[in-house]
């Protein structure tokens, strides 16, 4: 191979969102016709970096060069004409257009569009074929599922004729099965001699399928290696600055009654859609159940149907008394008296509230007890002495009950959710994505206080989409694929490669 | 982008905006070919130079302050109730139906049931539309607003039938009872040789609404309802999780907006008109929208801004009757503090917070 | 000095507040004494209005418009120095003045003049806001329609029941039309500003229109057949001319003194007719003498003529 | 009902919902394109009254029109920079519009005419006159179909048939060209045009204009060819009534033309209570047929028949940095 020039080189980007540094002088060369992965953890900057080159940032530094040739991106338009195409991680499509519709959009040919839909038809088609890309082009993309909308995204892409692809987190949402279809889609391209950007937060991706393979870790760019030549825990320890550990010691205590019992829960969706079918588990003093699965399999749904907030069917016993399943709001407030406690998979649209102060949101929920009270007005001192004593045990820093919550790092902020329904000390905690974007420190810290919790003989119902975090965790692991339990295992007795293909819907046992 | 200080944001960028508003009304003036400074000697002169013209001033704040509580309660659910002006309507049909169908002994009995009868009738004027925000997910600004026209076709309805006395010539109840007349505050400050406030309409009622200010404050800044409110204004997803029905927080907070609009109507109709006539409110539904943005939702800067509003009333009233500039000129302002304090506070803000991190570079907390 | 407060329509109404203004401006002009004045913009006004003037010393205060009253009956007892004069409405007090005119006979002499104008056989009246002093002008009007023939058709409507239907031209103009429809060629406007679209729509299609108030003939010329004359500028002037010595009292302004009438200029020369002519001045002796009665509709809220 | 009295209140329905048509239309682009406008009014207002005042001032209509256009494609401008430029609540500033136009153009009128808040009369080429359409005499006698032609369909100002022409464009361009495709996807995802390449801040701003150009239209409607000349508050509620026509159509252009007929016609059936008693045997309520267009309205919002889903991006400024 001669030293061709490279398709895209950055130099020097930064870029600061109020007082966040996203990225930090960071400089990147990626060959054409390969697959460069971009690892780091979450709130890295990874999404930053790669919406500078596809114009949907500016950047407030540096210089971008597409194909050796230095390249002004004030906008996504420029970056379309320099042949990028990115697929965002949160899809950019118009839920109420239909495929068709979505692809011309913003590449249409004439005023009219009857002729640019035909033509797009015409071309998808072959596409499609070329690409076992299959995508029903008339179908409304709110009627379709997310593997399919990604592959529309790609589609957009490849018809603006994109010689550089840009993959943002594409895996989060798809099944095993549906993320290898993609990556055998993706080794296509790059055999046509497509330069191929895949960001992930996922080692064995990158190991899979990535040539080279460039780290970032808090807005910095901390190595760039050809993926050959590195390790994964090598990478590990690239991404979160020291070595990892990711084993929690636990004792061993005998597990006592049920506490909870789920019977056939099922929850609908306001369109109607069944979200969760049926299902079926329980979970005693003294264990941890694990709940894995990829996103969007009905997780959410559960949580929130057993946190009361989600009008459920089924049935559910809760230390031998049967739940309200209604979903009325104040089932929330009965739960909580009952000792039920719940930190919610979303911290920031669900656990806090991040116009409040510190204090305000350590009471959160449990606004209503008796003690933050006096007469018919709050005790304002109880709460904000309340709020100190547990920011200082959970070593929340700052430790100051008046800042509000959106002036915490996501960790911290992590930690007075944690600190509110752990000093309760409940007899049944549901816990979900307890880690997601929160730095290893503090995950470290976060696992111990859920052993903790469970080593006291309290329920947990863990629900994860990192297959580690489970299998570190877990007494008993439920897999949950579409909306139901798959089935059940122990960690001794499984292993990733079992759970990933539960995790797809591909099983013999039958739950 | 950076956070502004707590005072400059609660004191700066207003200032900045009623400023801005104030230059261009005073550009408006100009064009007329009218001299702005003695237009504002003559405001300030008509509407603070006596105790007549405080009089006034105070009876316009009251209503403000009234409608700007009502705007605001719904601001902190994160409501937008257009509807003070029907709901404000409504509570004077409460308070002309309890004031002429029901002998009272004393005005203070009276009072008591008129701010009843307001509430109730205002409060009910916005559970509808409540309603169907929370249950059929109606967008409440158009509800509200269509509700305003509603109300005043059916109060047009009433005051040309039922509520009409026979032979009168005006859409119009009869003239209240002698024993429901609110003391004013030429019959309470006024002493035999030196008559204050003579003939201004301020009356008992402005204490009622300062004691709402401070009532609304405790509500939300020290009930546990108020911190429901407030936390559904923020994060409806997050006071779902917490325990907190949306639709019990909707219903109750517009109904609280709506019950403080109608209670205006004991200012305007009990203790000025003393009878309720069409189109009583005269757009302070309205200008409770301006009032609660000035003073951005809190009752200690509402009952400032309603008084500066209660200034620009009286104040425009004295332009309208001294020199040949239109009254209309007060709606002109009202509709620029609206807009820079409202729709532009960003094109204040903006450049304040490139100004203040020019001062402060140090980030927020880097734990 | 005098003062003269305008109702909500406004000075240049070209009607009643218009001839208010008239009133003050001779007065005006022939003595060159100042005088001072508001139009009002919203009910809540008056009182203020009132009190200002009252306070800085203006006497008399002419007030045109009877929404007036209930503000009057508040202030006239706080300020017993003062004279007050006000139009359209009594208002009982010892320092108060009120005028009013006998509209219905005023209203009489253009419904006949109407009916003789009509080819079809079909007259019309467009009120204001429906109040039973509107319904006293539809009431003289069909009256004196009828006098001319016993089966002449008058169709009446209002434009609406609250201030608004004094200011509202679109809605007077489609009532025209419509009035139109039903056959009517001759459309008499009482109705403020509203009149204006009344009287413009006529004149758009062609049929002809009676003003009200002050004298609206050079409006349309040739297309408005007469206006029905409410002489406020004179109810102005005299008050003003009698300055603060102004009588309080009841004063009844009709066809006797010149209160009202109908407009005869080179306007509407050419559609009046001398037998139109004969036969109002006739009317109108009849009517001064006593010998003919036209009902007043808010005698007792009834009409001989017409149902409303 | 024979068919002239149905004629002439449908030709009445015709004029009472031009205004309604094309402010109608107008909240429809800025609202595809995600920027909520209850300053419709005022726009409307405003127009009104500088297409009053120029058509009196040149004697011209047309020049009048301009100037409504232009006048209301102002507080477009104001609406534009509040809620695309500087991310404002976009509810608060039609509201601010609403009071700006209202207070502004009696200030103006005042300062300009000095005749309370109104223009001068207009006379002759002030205003926009009836057109006759051909052969409308000829067929006029002609059953039926001539009577209609004649009556009906003839005899309206030219801002009338603009109006009614703009439904089937307006449908064109939504749907079957480019810029309707992005106005539409603006509205729905604003970060899926972005992406593709395409300004959301001008295609916003776009929308916006031509939402103030037909603001413009309908008020130098009212002003020039309805009324020959403009009153205060002139509008009086048919930017709100648009509004509410604009939900009832559900943001669809031919919907819309049916909405602001069964308004007009509405509106028409409130100044003819005889008819209505004469037929319906009984006396129908005014206020409550003034009412009617807003009860409507409230029982579409409430999904009582339908459900009205606005467009989803509506309402919220596009903010891609936090
Ligand atoms: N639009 C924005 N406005 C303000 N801050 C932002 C914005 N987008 C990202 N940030 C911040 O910038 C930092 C980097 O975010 P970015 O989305 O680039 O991370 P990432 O590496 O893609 O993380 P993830 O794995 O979670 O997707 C984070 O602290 C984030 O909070
Ligand atoms: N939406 C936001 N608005 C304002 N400030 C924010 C926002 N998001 C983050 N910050 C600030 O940016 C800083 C970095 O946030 P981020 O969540 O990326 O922290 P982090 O380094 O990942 O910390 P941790 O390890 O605790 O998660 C925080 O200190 C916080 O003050
Ligand atoms: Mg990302
Ligand atoms: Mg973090």
């Amino acid at each position: 191979m001669t030293t061709a020039a490279p398709a895209i080189e950055l130099v020097g980007i930064s870029k600061a969102f109020g007082s966040v540094q996203a990225n930090k002088d960071i400089s990147i060369r990626v060959m054409p016709g390969t697959i460069h992965g971009i690892i780091g953890e979450n709130g890295a900057g990874k999404s930053t970096l790669m919406s500078i080159l596809y114009g949907f940032y500016k950047a407030d530094a540096g210089e971008v060069f597409i194909g050796g040739k230095k390249t002004a991106i004030p906008d996504s338009q420029a970056a379309i004409d320099a042949g990028i195409g990115m697929v965002f991680q949160h899809f950019k499509l118009v839920d109420n257009f239909t495929v068709l519709e979505n692809v011309v959009l913003g590449a249409e040919e004439g005023f009219m569009l009857g002729t640019s839909i035909s033509k797009a038809r015409r071309v998808l088609k072959s596409l499609s074929e070329d690409y076992g890309l299959n995508v029903e082009p008339d179908a409304k993309i709110e009627d379709i599922g997310v593997g399919m909308q990604q592959r529309v995204e790609i589609l957009k892409a490849l018809y603006r004729q994109a010689d550089i692809l840009i993959l943002d987190e594409p895996t989060g949402t798809l099944t095993p099965a549906e993320a290898d279809q993609l990556f055998r889609i993706l080794d296509r391209l790059k055999n046509e001699g497509k330069t191929i950007i895949l960001i992930t937060h996922k080692l064995r991706e990158i190991m899979d399928v990535t040539d080279t393979v460039s780290v970032m870790r808090a807005g910095e760019m901390t190595a760039t290696v050809k993926t050959a030549e590195v390790t994964p825990a090598e990478l590990a320890e690239l991404m979160v600055g020291r070595k990892v550990r990711l084993t929690v010691a636990k004792k061993d205590i005998s597990v006592g009654e049920k506490i909870l019992e789920v019977k056939d829960l099922s929850v609908k969706d306001i369109n109607g859609v069944e979200r969760l079918k049926g299902a079926s588990f329980d979970v005693r003093a003294g264990e941890i159940l694990g709940i894995a699965g990829v996103a969007g399999n009905g997780q959410s749904e559960l949580l929130e149907a057993l946190g009361g907030y989600q009008k459920a069917t089924g049935s559910v016993t809760y230390k031998g008394a049967a739940m309200d399943l209604s979903g009325l709001v104040s089932n929330g407030q009965d739960r909580r008296s009952n000792g039920i406690a719940h930190v919610p998979e979303d911290r920031q649209s669900e656990g806090l509230i991040m116009e409040f102060m510190a204090w305000e949101n350590a009471v959160f929920g449990y606004h209503l007890d008796p003690e933050f009270r006096k007469g018919w007005l709050t005790d304002n001192a109880a709460m904000k002495t309340d709020a100190a004593g547990k920011m200082e045990r959970f070593d929340v820093r700052p430790p100051d009950p008046l800042l509000k919550a959106k002036s915490f790092s996501g960790g911290n902020q992590q930690k007075i959710v944690l600190a509110r329904e752990f000093e309760r000390s409940p007899d049944l905690l549901l816990i979900g994505q307890p880690t997601r974007g929160v730095d290893i420190g503090a995950i470290e810290f976060i696992h111990q206080s859920i052993v903790e919790l469970r080593d006291q003989g309290k329920a947990i119902l863990l629900v994860s989409v990192e297959l580690d975090e489970i299998l570190a965790l877990s007494d008993r692991i439920a897999v949950m694929f579409d909306g139901r339990i798959m089935g059940e295992r122990r960690p001794s007795e499984t292993d990733e490669s079992e759970l990933g293909l539960m995790m797809a819907g591909m099983t013999k046992d039958v739950a | 982008m950076n956070e502004l200080p707590r005072w400059a944001e609660i004191i700066l960028v207003p200032l900045i905006s009623l400023l801005l508003a104030a230059v261009l009304s005073a550009l408006v003036i100009l064009a007329i070919g009218e001299n702005p400074i003695s237009a504002l000697q003559l405001m300030v002169q008509g509407a603070l130079g006596s105790t007549y013209g405080w009089g006034y001033t105070l009876y316009y704040a009251t209503n403000f302050i009234f409608t700007g509580l009502a705007v605001a309660i719904a601001f902190h659910a994160r409501l937008f109730n257009i509807g003070g002006e029907g709901q404000a309507t409504l509570g004077g049909l409460g308070v002309a139906l309890v004031c002429v169908y029901i002998p009272w002994p004393h005005w203070s009995l009276a009072l008591i049931g008129a701010m009843v009868g307001a509430a109730v009738l205002g409060a009910a004027w916005a559970a509808i539309p409540a309603f169907l925000q929370a249950r059929r997910g109606s967008h409440i600004v158009i509800t509200t607003i269509m509700f305003n026209f509603i109300a005043a076709a059916l109060l047009n309805y009433l005051l040309i039938g039922l509520l009409k006395p026979k032979g009168s010539m005006e859409p119009a109840t009869a003239k209240f009872a002698e024993s429901t007349h609110l003391p004013s505050f030429q019959d309470m400050f006024s002493t035999a040789d030196n008559v204050l406030f003579r003939g201004a309409p301020a009356n008992v009622t402005f204490f009622v609404a300062t004691l709402a200010c401070i009532l609304v404050w405790l509500l939300i800044w020290h009930t546990r309802l108020g911190y429901e409110i407030r936390s559904f204004g923020h994060s409806d997803s997050a006071a779902k999780y917490a325990g907190i029905s949306p639709t019990k927080i909707i219903m109750i907070t517009m109904m609280i907006s709506g019950a403080l609009a109608g209670l205006m109507a004991i200012n305007n109709v009990m203790g000025e008109a003393e009878r309720l006539i069409l189109g009583s409110v005269e757009g302070a539904g309205f200008i409770g929208i301006a009032v609660a943005l000035m003073g951005r939702s809190h009752p200690f800067g509402i009952f400032i801004a309603a008084i500066l509003f209660g200034f620009l009333y009286q104040g425009g009233a004295e332009l309208a009757l001294w020199t040949s500039i239109p009254r209309e000129l007060i709606v002109v302002i009202q509709a620029l503090v609206i807009l820079f304090t409202g729709a532009l506070d960003n094109m204040v803000r903006m450049p304040l917070q490139k100004l203040f991190s020019l001062f402060k570079r140090t980030p927020v907390s880097e734990v | 000095a005098p003062a003269v407060i305008y109702d909500l329509g406004g000075k240049f109404d070209k009607s009643f507040n218009e001839s208010a203004y008239n009133g003050a401006t001779r007065w005006a002009e022939e003595t060159g004494g100042k005088f001072a004045e508001v139009e009002l913009q919203s009910d809540a006004q008056r009182e203020q209005a009132l009190r200002r003037f009252a306070e800085s010393g203006a006497n008399p205060i002419v007030m045109a418009g009877f929404a007036f009253a209930s503000a009057l009956g508040e202030v006239s007892a706080d300020y017993p120095d003062t004279k007050f004069v006000i139009i359209d409405m009594v208002v009982d007090q010892p320092n108060v003045r009120s005028i009013v005119f006998n509209e219905h006979e005023g209203s009489y002499l253009v419904g006949m003049m109407a009916a003789m104008a009509s080819k079809t056989n079909t007259v019309s009246f467009v009120g204001g806001m429906d109040i039973p002093l509107i319904r006293k002008f539809g009431c003289g009007y069909a009256q004196g329609a009828r006098a001319i023939s016993a089966d002449v058709t008058v169709i009446a409507n209002m434009t609406g029941t609250t201030g608004a239907a004094w200011n509202d031209p679109v809605k007077g103009s489609e009532l025209t039309i419509a009035q139109i429809s039903q056959g009517s060629d001759v459309v008499f406007a009482a109705a403020g500003g509203t009149g204006l679209g009344v009287l413009q729509t006529a004149a758009d299609k062609g049929i002809l229109s009676i003003g009200v108030d002050a004298n609206q003939n050079y409006l349309h010329p040739g297309k408005v057949l007469t206006s029905m004359l409410k002489r406020v500028d004179n109810a102005v002037y005299d008050s003003f001319m009698n300055g603060e010595n102004v009588e309080p009292g009841i004063n009844a302004m009709g066809l006797e003194n010149g209160g009202v009438g109908f407009a005869l200029d080179e306007h509407n020369e050419a559609l009046v007719s001398d037998e139109m002519k004969a036969k109002v001045e006739e009317a109108i002796a009849m009517i001064a003498s006593g010998e003919l009665k036209v009902h007043d509709y808010t005698s007792d809220e009834t009409c001989p003529a017409i149902q409303f | 009902m024979d068919l002239l009295t149905l004629l002439l209140i449908l030709d009445s329905t015709i004029r009472l919902a031009t205004p309604l048509l094309l402010a109608c239309l107008a909240g429809l682009y800025s609202e595809r394109a995600g920027i909520f406008d209850i300053g419709l009014e005022g726009k409307m207002l405003a127009a009104a009254f500088f297409s009053g005042a120029v058509a009196y001032t040149t004697g011209s209509a047309w020049l009048g029109l301009l100037a409504g256009i232009g006048a209301s494609l102002v507080l477009s401008a104001v609406h534009g920079i509040a809620s695309i430029t500087f991310r404002g609540n976009q509810l608060i500033s039609g509201v601010a519009i609403n009071f700006l136009a209202a207070g502004l153009t009696v200030v103006i009128a005042q300062s300009w005419f000095k005749q309370g808040g109104r223009t001068p009369q207009l006379v002759g080429d002030a205003r926009f006159e009836p057109i006759t359409l051909p052969f409308a005499d000829a067929v006029k006698d002609i059953p039926v179909f001539g009577v209609v032609y004649n009556e009906l369909i003839s005899g309206h100002t030219s801002i009338v048939y603009i109006a009614l022409l703009l439904v089937p464009l307006t449908w064109i361009l939504l749907y079957r060209t480019r810029f309707g495709l992005r106005l539409r996807a603006v509205g729905e995802n604003p970060a899926s045009v972005d992406t593709a390449g395409i300004s959301v801040v001008r295609l916003r701003y776009i929308a916006v204009l031509i939402c103030g150009v037909l603001c413009g239209l309908a008020g130098a409607y009212l002003a020039t060819a309805l009324q020959a000349g403009f009153v205060k508050d002139m509008s009086a509620g048919r930017g709100f009534i648009a509004l509410a026509a604009l939900i009832f159509a559900k943001w669809r252009p031919w919907q819309a033309l049916f909405a602001c007929l069964l308004f007009g016609f509405l509106q028409a059936m409130a100044l003819r209570p005889d008819v209505l008693e004469q037929y319906l045997g009984f006396k129908v309520n005014a206020q409550l047929l003034d009412a009617l267009p807003y009860i409507l309205t409230v029982v579409i919002l409430a999904g009582f028949v339908g459900k009205a889903i606005p467009p989803k991006a509506g309402g919220e400024p596009y903010v891609k940095e936090r």
